[in-house]
């Protein structure tokens, strides 16, 4: 097609210990991924605050990934339960914001999964592509005097 | 003590001894039959008759009653006490002509006909009261009793009626020297008859048990079960078992005690739990005696069980044909994905055993063999030298044809369906994790494994430590493994454990969370959030306060505070926020 | 403080309800003692100034200006420039001015929406014309204005630096005297500080017992009548008040001592940036479930989570307004 | 042609600004009075739950919370079809009647006050609150603080918070008060009265003792004869909290009587592209653009409308000054009603007050007012409510529809002053005619004319932000036929 194929924006928020681990295997033994995840590693699911997803939302991601490690099978017990709790509460409350629920998406995936990290990571670029982009600052936020240079009007007669 | 002499013998008795129980101390015979040790003596058959000819009371007495004393004189065999002994086994022989251990004693004596015309040459009861005595003294039921008087005398229920004060324990069959009574109460019948189940109330769980010390089933026992009648009092009922052991070992007070412990390490090493192939309805276990897991055919096979290791069927025959059935609840995506890790190793084993002992046909239904251990392929060879029928195929079936079992598998090596009519099957089960297996992690702070079993801190470079440092995992509740491996791993467990203690102190992780306590309001959202419960509530200061000795630095309480002042070090907000500003700063990848 | 020169302060409100400047009059009898110790520059009733003159006005001859109210038009933005300009100290006074408070709930809507609304579908509304105000209109005597209506709700600091925040809705007139007098004695921190409140969050302040926290269903404050001693949220209602900075009620908090939960008027405290998503976290955490069925059920209790959750901090918020 | 603008704080959202244009003779020709200023809130309610809409509609005007703090709650009773226990009634009308001492003290004192004891014409530096005090001196000053301050108390009692309240809830009241709370409030309630007696002697001192202002009240410049608006109670009594809303036409006959749910019927919005604030009107009458007289639906909902909308007060007090208004106002002294006099309105609040303060003492008295039982939990489905206060500025309608659960899918508000739109219109046009002649110079003093008839509706736009204490920053600019600004006076940041 003529015009340039839309590329999201995606940040991913990975457990240390499942994860992390996993996209690393994934890595290592060369399986085909898109790069459009950047990933921030968490010591456990659980320490993703909705704050960070806002955020990433905010500075202009398209999509959010969070993912962790199987229920019951969390490294911290039950951090991922929390997750789970946190991030169906937010999706909701994204809807009020206009955002598509489904930009922000939750996975379990175990450390041994390598092969599962890079399907979900292929299925949600295009899952995302499809959605189309969100670009927050440059589109809802564009155009809004936020922090914008202050100058003194002229002093008139 | 005293001293007394028995046919001339010169013996040491302690005071309040019979001359009964000093005479058989000292190995001279006196015939007994209402006398039983367990039970109060009662003189009641006379058969224990001796001459006194120094002492308090001379002349003919019987021995069970007959307390010792100081220069007391006796004699066991004087013609006088021959003669009383032959009237009695006489009359004993014309009450209960057929019963072979009167018959014996009479024999004894010179008697071989009844002196005197019988009755009912089917009586089997001697009146001994062994019975009336055991259910009144030891049960302390009081169930039966005599009742009439002269030939009508008899034993029994009031008005010989079912009665519900019977508890159906069976004692008074045990005592009966005569086998004159016959239980028909089911419950005690089953608990009797149980196939491969402890046949006493107080037992050894097995040869091999460490403390190698009996144990009270407190459902069986007359005592306990006395017990539940006397809500919950301490009955005195029975305790035979008390009154044999000459040590007193036996304690019925004992309770289960709750003790606290200030430890330095713990090792968590709650092993596993048998599977019940009942789930699996296919091999219809629980349906047909002769279907056995693997657990049941070691009892049946070991020299202390049940059947003094005899391989026999329900009906105890020797077993003809033997299917070992591989793989039973595991590797199955309808139970265990995963491989149980023994069964291949001890169906091998047992169909060795089998063999051996019944030199019945042994068939192995296995998927695979996995024989890795050292010299456990050299095993799998010789057990093929013995002849034992491996076919690679799964068992997919037991019926009954006819009273008759029937294992049905495919034979993947000739690609046909195989029928196999066999005497016994063995299901070799697996390894579950204990079902409350997450109460115990909840407890430890162990996280578990999708299979349920507790997560090694690392698989392969931190394999008995868990993520709650001090906490080790030893052998079957961390993965199933087989003894020598479990032997390792405890051990390991162990040494570790030991390095802990001998070092005095924890290595704890930085990355731990911090409530600068000046800030914090006290909201108590992050209570009840952490899986280690490093968070407590100061209730002087009103603040929430990390443990950081028990932090493990997850985050979870960070993300949830409220107030975004707990602070997770090296994981901070600050920096996490300015990661997701850093990448989304530079163009796309 | 009668020595020094009589300090030159400014009082302004841009959108905002005027409740901001009752609670200055609430200061009651102090009102005397701050006539003595400032002169208040139109306090619209108590100097005539012209626009003009305060544009001539050297730069920074005004010593404090309180600045109330959210930015939404044209006008008011033009304005917060100017008084920037001449004031040495620039103060976003109350919830409006520093977070955008309730009016910052527009920002679920856009002005096409707000206009449709309030001019075309309301029952009462007689439009024949479908006519919407304009910016200028021709009347046959001349022409009218009006300033332009922003589509989002802004702060005064996203048009203009602030040296000072007084949060509150409204700012509780004991923090009002605390913040003039630090004003008037020059005691003021190290800008840019939030003044006129606490460090903490409500539950500081709340005097009901807090225990360890476990929610099964959460409740509307009309559904239950809550334990008057226990914690609201442990009791269901969600109540602002973890995610809150105290400072409304000296030693207690005032709405939560009304038995109704907290809505987080004083804005968030100090540690946090977006009060809503650790609201919202905190509220997640503490369900009592592992179950997603029954999580979703849990959560399908709580009616409106961005409209509590960001009840007054929506116009500060990371997402600052909804995609319409 | 000439243009005027009295320009009130040109770029001071929450004002209103005025243009009045002369012709060649420079007469006046024609008035628009404009508000620059919409915040949207019946969309924004839209989404929320409806019994959030008590703590989030008060934010419409922080001069009157209470009002829309009351007029939601009982919207949402509606709205939930329940009735809440009688002692959570009488405590919101007991908040109520707190409200009612301190708002109109609030506004005579600190806005109307300074016109007539310091005169129109004084300085305006002088012309305020402190100067008030500074005339009056301290003793009274200090009981009109002391007042202020002891009623917001109340209102903190009973309400949670003065500003913002939060106690009302569908079904009832959060907080029941105490003996001990009750004392105090009594005792408040007690000095409120014999303030509100004081206050009316110091009208009639100042006030009605001056010939000059009598006249200018009853001066034909403010007086405008429309449809007033009130609420009543079932004998007809002016009542604040709860009752019909009752409309008279401008001689006085009872136009309609209506219950909340009925209000779409009577009224009506008007839209002009020139301000962000609608003009409503009676509908049944329509929409003759900005004149008065029985032809136009043109209305006023004043504490004077209450008083020429009902047929007295319900306390002694205040009914013995409610007859003396009416006959002093009357010319024959028939007492006949109603007056048109816009300056009257003034006196009329502080028969309000007196009212409020005695009602008060009432309720507070009442045995039945603290007891504990001031919740009904709603049971029914919500639906749609209409909730209808009297707002001091004016009769306040709040009106919810919502879906099953009780999420605001619609709302329509008609607020305090919005009412009087139309007739402050007119008034200003009525008031300019009568001061601004050829040849006269404009002013100051003649502003402030202007801008009296304007304070006497105690103007809160938006119910809006209110100058404080509450003057209206004010500018005249006088522009020649070419639009050529001549003259200019003005007060306030324009």
């Amino acid at each position: 097609m003529a015009e340039e194929r839309f590329e999201p924006r995606i940040i991913g928020f990975l457990c240390n210990w499942c994860t992390y681990a996993a996209a690393d295997t994934a890595g290592v033994s060369r399986m085909k991924q898109p790069p459009n995840i950047d990933i921030i590693r968490v010591m456990c699911s659980g320490r993703v605050d909705p704050t960070f997803v806002l955020k990433a939302f905010r500075e202009g991601a398209d999509g959010v990934l969070v993912a962790g490690c199987h229920p019951g099978d969390c490294h911290y017990t039950e951090g991922n339960y929390k997750t789970l709790r946190r991030m169906t509460l937010l999706r909701r409350m994204l809807e009020q914001f206009g955002i598509e629920p489904e930009r922000l998406r939750l996975e379990w995936i175990s450390s041994a999964e390598a092969p599962k990290w890079a399907q979900v990571a292929r299925e949600f670029t295009e899952q995302i592509r499809a959605l189309g982009p969100l670009n927050w600052k440059g589109t809802v936020l564009a155009g809004l005097p936020i922090a914008a240079e202050h100058v003194c009007p002229e002093v008139s007669e | 003590m005293v001293t007394l002499t028995i046919n001339g013998q010169t013996l040491q008795a302690e005071e309040g001894q019979t001359i009964l129980e000093v005479a058989r101390r000292s190995g001279i015979e006196i015939p007994t039959l209402c006398y039983h040790p367990v039970l109060p003596p009662d003189g009641s058959c006379r058969l224990c008759t001796v001459e006194v000819l120094a002492g308090s009371r001379p002349g003919l007495q019987t021995a069970c009653t007959y307390p010792v004393e100081e220069g007391l004189e006796v004699q066991t065999h004087s013609p006088r006490v021959v003669e009383a002994r032959k009237v009695i086994l006489g009359l004993l022989l014309s009450r209960t002509p057929n019963v072979p251990l009167i018959q014996d004693m009479a024999r004894e004596y010179g008697i071989t006909e009844p002196p005197f015309p019988t009755e009912n040459p089917e009586e089997k009861c001697v009146l001994c009261g062994r019975c009336v005595r055991a259910c009144h003294e030891m049960v302390k039921a009081g169930a039966i009793n005599f009742a009439n008087r002269g030939l009508d005398r008899r034993v029994g229920p009031p008005f010989m009626q079912k009665t519900r004060v019977c508890i159906g324990c069976g004692a008074c069959t045990i005592v009966c020297p005569t086998g004159a009574i016959e239980i028909v109460l089911k419950q005690a019948a089953e608990y009797l008859a149980k196939p491969l189940g402890p046949t006493a109330a107080i037992y050894v769980p097995f040869p091999q048990a460490i403390p190698r010390v009996p144990v009270i089933d407190t459902d069986a026992c007359i005592r306990f079960r006395q017990n539940d009648r006397t809500e919950g009092e301490i009955s005195d009922a029975c305790g035979a078992c008390a009154m044999v052991c000459e040590a007193g070992a036996v304690n019925f007070e004992q309770q289960d005690e709750i003790l606290d412990l200030d430890v330095g390490a713990i090792i968590v090493a709650t092993g596993f739990e048998r599977p019940n192939p009942a789930f699996l309805p296919q091999y219809s276990y629980g349906k047909h005696p002769d279907v056995l897991d693997s657990i049941e055919f070691e009892r049946l096979s070991n020299a202390a069980g049940p059947t003094k290791g005899q391989i026999l069927t329900s009906d105890g025959r020797v077993p003809k044909a033997i299917a070992f059935i591989h793989c039973v609840g595991s590797r199955d995506e309808h139970a265990n994905r995963y491989c149980s890790r023994v069964c291949c190793m001890h169906a091998m084993k047992q169909a060795h055993i089998a063999k051996e002992r019944t030199g019945a046909d042994v068939y192995e239904l296995y998927m695979d063999i996995r024989a890795f251990g050292k010299g456990y392929e050299e095993f799998y060879e010789r057990v093929q030298r013995e002849g034992v029928i491996f076919i690679r195929g799964r068992g997919a079936e037991v019926v009954q044809v006819g009273g008759k079992l029937v294992v049905k598998a495919e034979d993947t090596g000739i690609g046909r369906p195989l029928i196999l009519p066999v005497d016994m099957v063995v299901l070799c089960t697996g390894m579950n994790p204990p079902h409350d297996a997450d109460r115990v992690a909840r407890l430890f702070g162990i996280s578990r494994s999708a299979d349920g079993f507790f997560m090694e801190d690392h698989p392969k470079l931190r394999p008995f430590q868990t993520a709650t440092e001090g906490v080790f995992l030893a052998g079957t509740c961390q993965a199933p493994r087989d003894v020598p491996d479990t032997v390792a791993h405890a051990a390991a467990a162990a040494s570790e454990a030991l390095k802990l203690l001998s070092r005095g102190e924890v290595v704890i992780s930085p990355q731990t969370a911090y409530i600068p306590a000046e800030l914090c309001s006290g909201c108590r959202v992050c209570n009840a959030l952490c899986p280690y419960n490093a968070i407590s509530f100061d209730e002087e200061r009103k603040v929430s306060v990390v443990n950081e000795a028990l932090c493990k630095g997850c985050g979870t309480c960070v993300a949830a505070c409220p107030s975004g002042i707990i602070v997770g070090k090296h994981f901070t907000d600050e920096q996490i926020l300015v990661q997701i500003e850093a990448l989304l700063g530079t163009p796309a990848a | 403080m009668s020595e020094k020169p009589k300090l030159k302060l400014a009082l302004y409100w841009a959108a905002s309800c005027g409740g901001c400047e009752i609670a200055v009059v609430e200061i009651n009898e102090k009102i005397l003692d701050l006539d003595a110790a400032a002169d208040i520059l139109f306090w619209p009733v108590a100097v005539d100034t012209k626009y003009k003159d305060v544009a001539a006005l050297p730069d920074g001859y005004i010593d404090v200006c309180l600045f109330n109210g959210a930015v939404r038009t044209s006008e008011q933005e033009e304005v917060a420039h100017l008084l920037r300009c001449k004031s040495k100290v620039m103060v976003a006074f109350g919830s409006c001015a520093t977070e955008g408070c309730i009016p910052g709930l527009a920002n679920f809507y856009s002005r096409e929406g707000i206009f449709e609304r309030a001019y075309l579908t309301t029952p009462t509304t007689d439009n024949p014309e479908r006519i919407f105000p304009q910016t200028r209109t021709e009347v046959p005597e001349g022409e009218l204005v009006l300033p332009e209506f922003y589509n989002t709700v802004l702060t005064l600091d996203d048009v203009v630096p602030v040296e000072y925040y007084v949060p509150g809705c409204p700012p509780q007139p004991h923090q009002i005297w605390s913040v003039i007098e630090a004003i008037v004695s020059g005691n003021l921190p190290p800008p840019p500080a939030v003044v006129g409140a606490g460090d903490k969050t409500c539950c500081d302040e709340c005097r009901r017992v807090k225990n360890v926290k476990k929610v099964k269903r959460f409740y509307r404050p009309f559904e239950i009548i809550p334990d008057p001693e226990i914690c609201l949220l442990e009791q269901g209602l969600l109540c602002m008040g973890p995610a809150t900075r105290s400072g409304c009620g000296q030693g207690r908090a005032l709405c939560v001592d009304a038995n109704m939960p907290c809505r987080g008027c004083y804005g968030p405290p100090a540690g946090v940036v977006d009060q809503g998503a650790k609201m919202l976290s905190a509220i997640a955490s503490v369900i009592d479930s592992n179950d997603p069925e029954e999580i979703a059920q849990i959560i399908a209790t709580i009616p409106d989570p961005a409209g509590t959750f960001y009840r007054f901090s929506l116009s500060k918020s990371l997402l600052r307004r909804a995609r319409v | 042609m000439k243009k005027i603008s009295i320009d009130p704080i040109t770029r001071l959202e929450g004002h209103g600004r005025i243009d009045i244009f002369l012709n060649e003779e420079g007469e006046v020709e024609n008035v628009y009075f404009v508000i620059p200023e919409l915040r949207g809130f019946e969309k924004f309610a839209e989404g929320r739950p409806v019994e959030e809409m008590t703590r989030i509609t008060p934010r419409i005007c922080g001069v009157c919370p209470e009002a829309h703090h009351m007029a939601a709650t009982k919207a949402c009773d509606a709205v939930y079809h329940v009735d809440p226990p009688p002692t959570a009634k009488k405590l919101r009308e007991l908040f109520y009647s707190y409200f009612y001492c301190s708002d109109h003290a609030t506004h005579f004192y600190i806005l109307a006050a300074p016109d007539f004891v310091l005169g129109p014409d004084a300085p305006v530096a002088e012309r305020n609150i402190l100067g008030l005090i500074h005339k009056v001196g301290l003793e009274l000053g200090g009981r009109v603080i002391q007042h202020l301050a002891e009623s917001h108390e109340a209102v903190a009692t009973l309400g949670g918070k003065d500003i913002h309240p939060v106690a009302g809830l569908p079904g009832g009241w959060s907080k029941a008060i105490t003996e001990e709370e009750r004392r105090r409030l009594e005792e408040i309630a007690r000095r409120a009265v014999e303030f509100g007696q004081l206050s009316l002697k110091l009208f009639h001192d100042i006030v009605l003792g001056n010939p000059a202002y009598l006249d200018m009240i009853l001066s034909e410049a403010f007086i405008l004869p429309t449809y007033y608006m009130g609420l009543v109670d079932a004998n007809n009594k002016v009542n604040f909290y709860d009752g019909l809303v009752r409309v008279v036409d401008p001689d006085g006959n009872e136009f309609v009587k209506y219950s909340p749910a009925e209000y779409q019927e009577v009224l009506a919005e008007r839209v002009v592209p020139y301000s962000y604030l609608k003009f409503p009107y009676l509908k049944k009458v329509g929409w003759k653009g900005l004149v008065g007289g029985k032809d136009s639906g043109v209305y006023r909902a004043t504490p004077l409308s209450r008083l020429n909308a009902s047929d007295g007060m319900a306390t002694p007090l205040a009914q013995e000054e409610y007859e003396r208004m009416y006959e002093t106002l009357t010319g024959d002294r028939s007492g006949r009603k109603p007056v048109h006099h816009t300056l009257a309105t003034h006196w009329a609040r502080l028969i309000e007050m007196l009212y409020a303060a005695e009602r008060a003492l009432e309720l507070v008295t009442d045995p039945d007012i603290t007891d504990p039982n001031v919740r009904t939990i709603p049971t029914a489905t919500p639906t749609e409510g209409v909730g209808i206060v009297e707002a001091p500025r004016g009769t306040l309608t709040h009106h919810y529809i919502t879906d099953e659960r009780g999420i605001v899918r619609k709302a329509n508000l008609i607020v305090g002053t919005t009412n009087n739109y139309a007739p402050i219109a007119i008034s200003l046009k009525q008031a300019a005619q009568g001061v601004i002649r050829k040849g006269v110079e404009i002013t100051e003093g003649i502003l402030n004319r202007i801008e009296m008839a304007f304070r006497a509706y105690d103007p809160c736009f938006a119910c809006a932000t209110h100058a404080l204490p509450g003057q209206m920053p004010l500018a005249v600019l006088v522009y020649d036929a070419g639009g050529e600004m001549v003259a200019r006076a003005s007060r306030g940041l324009d």
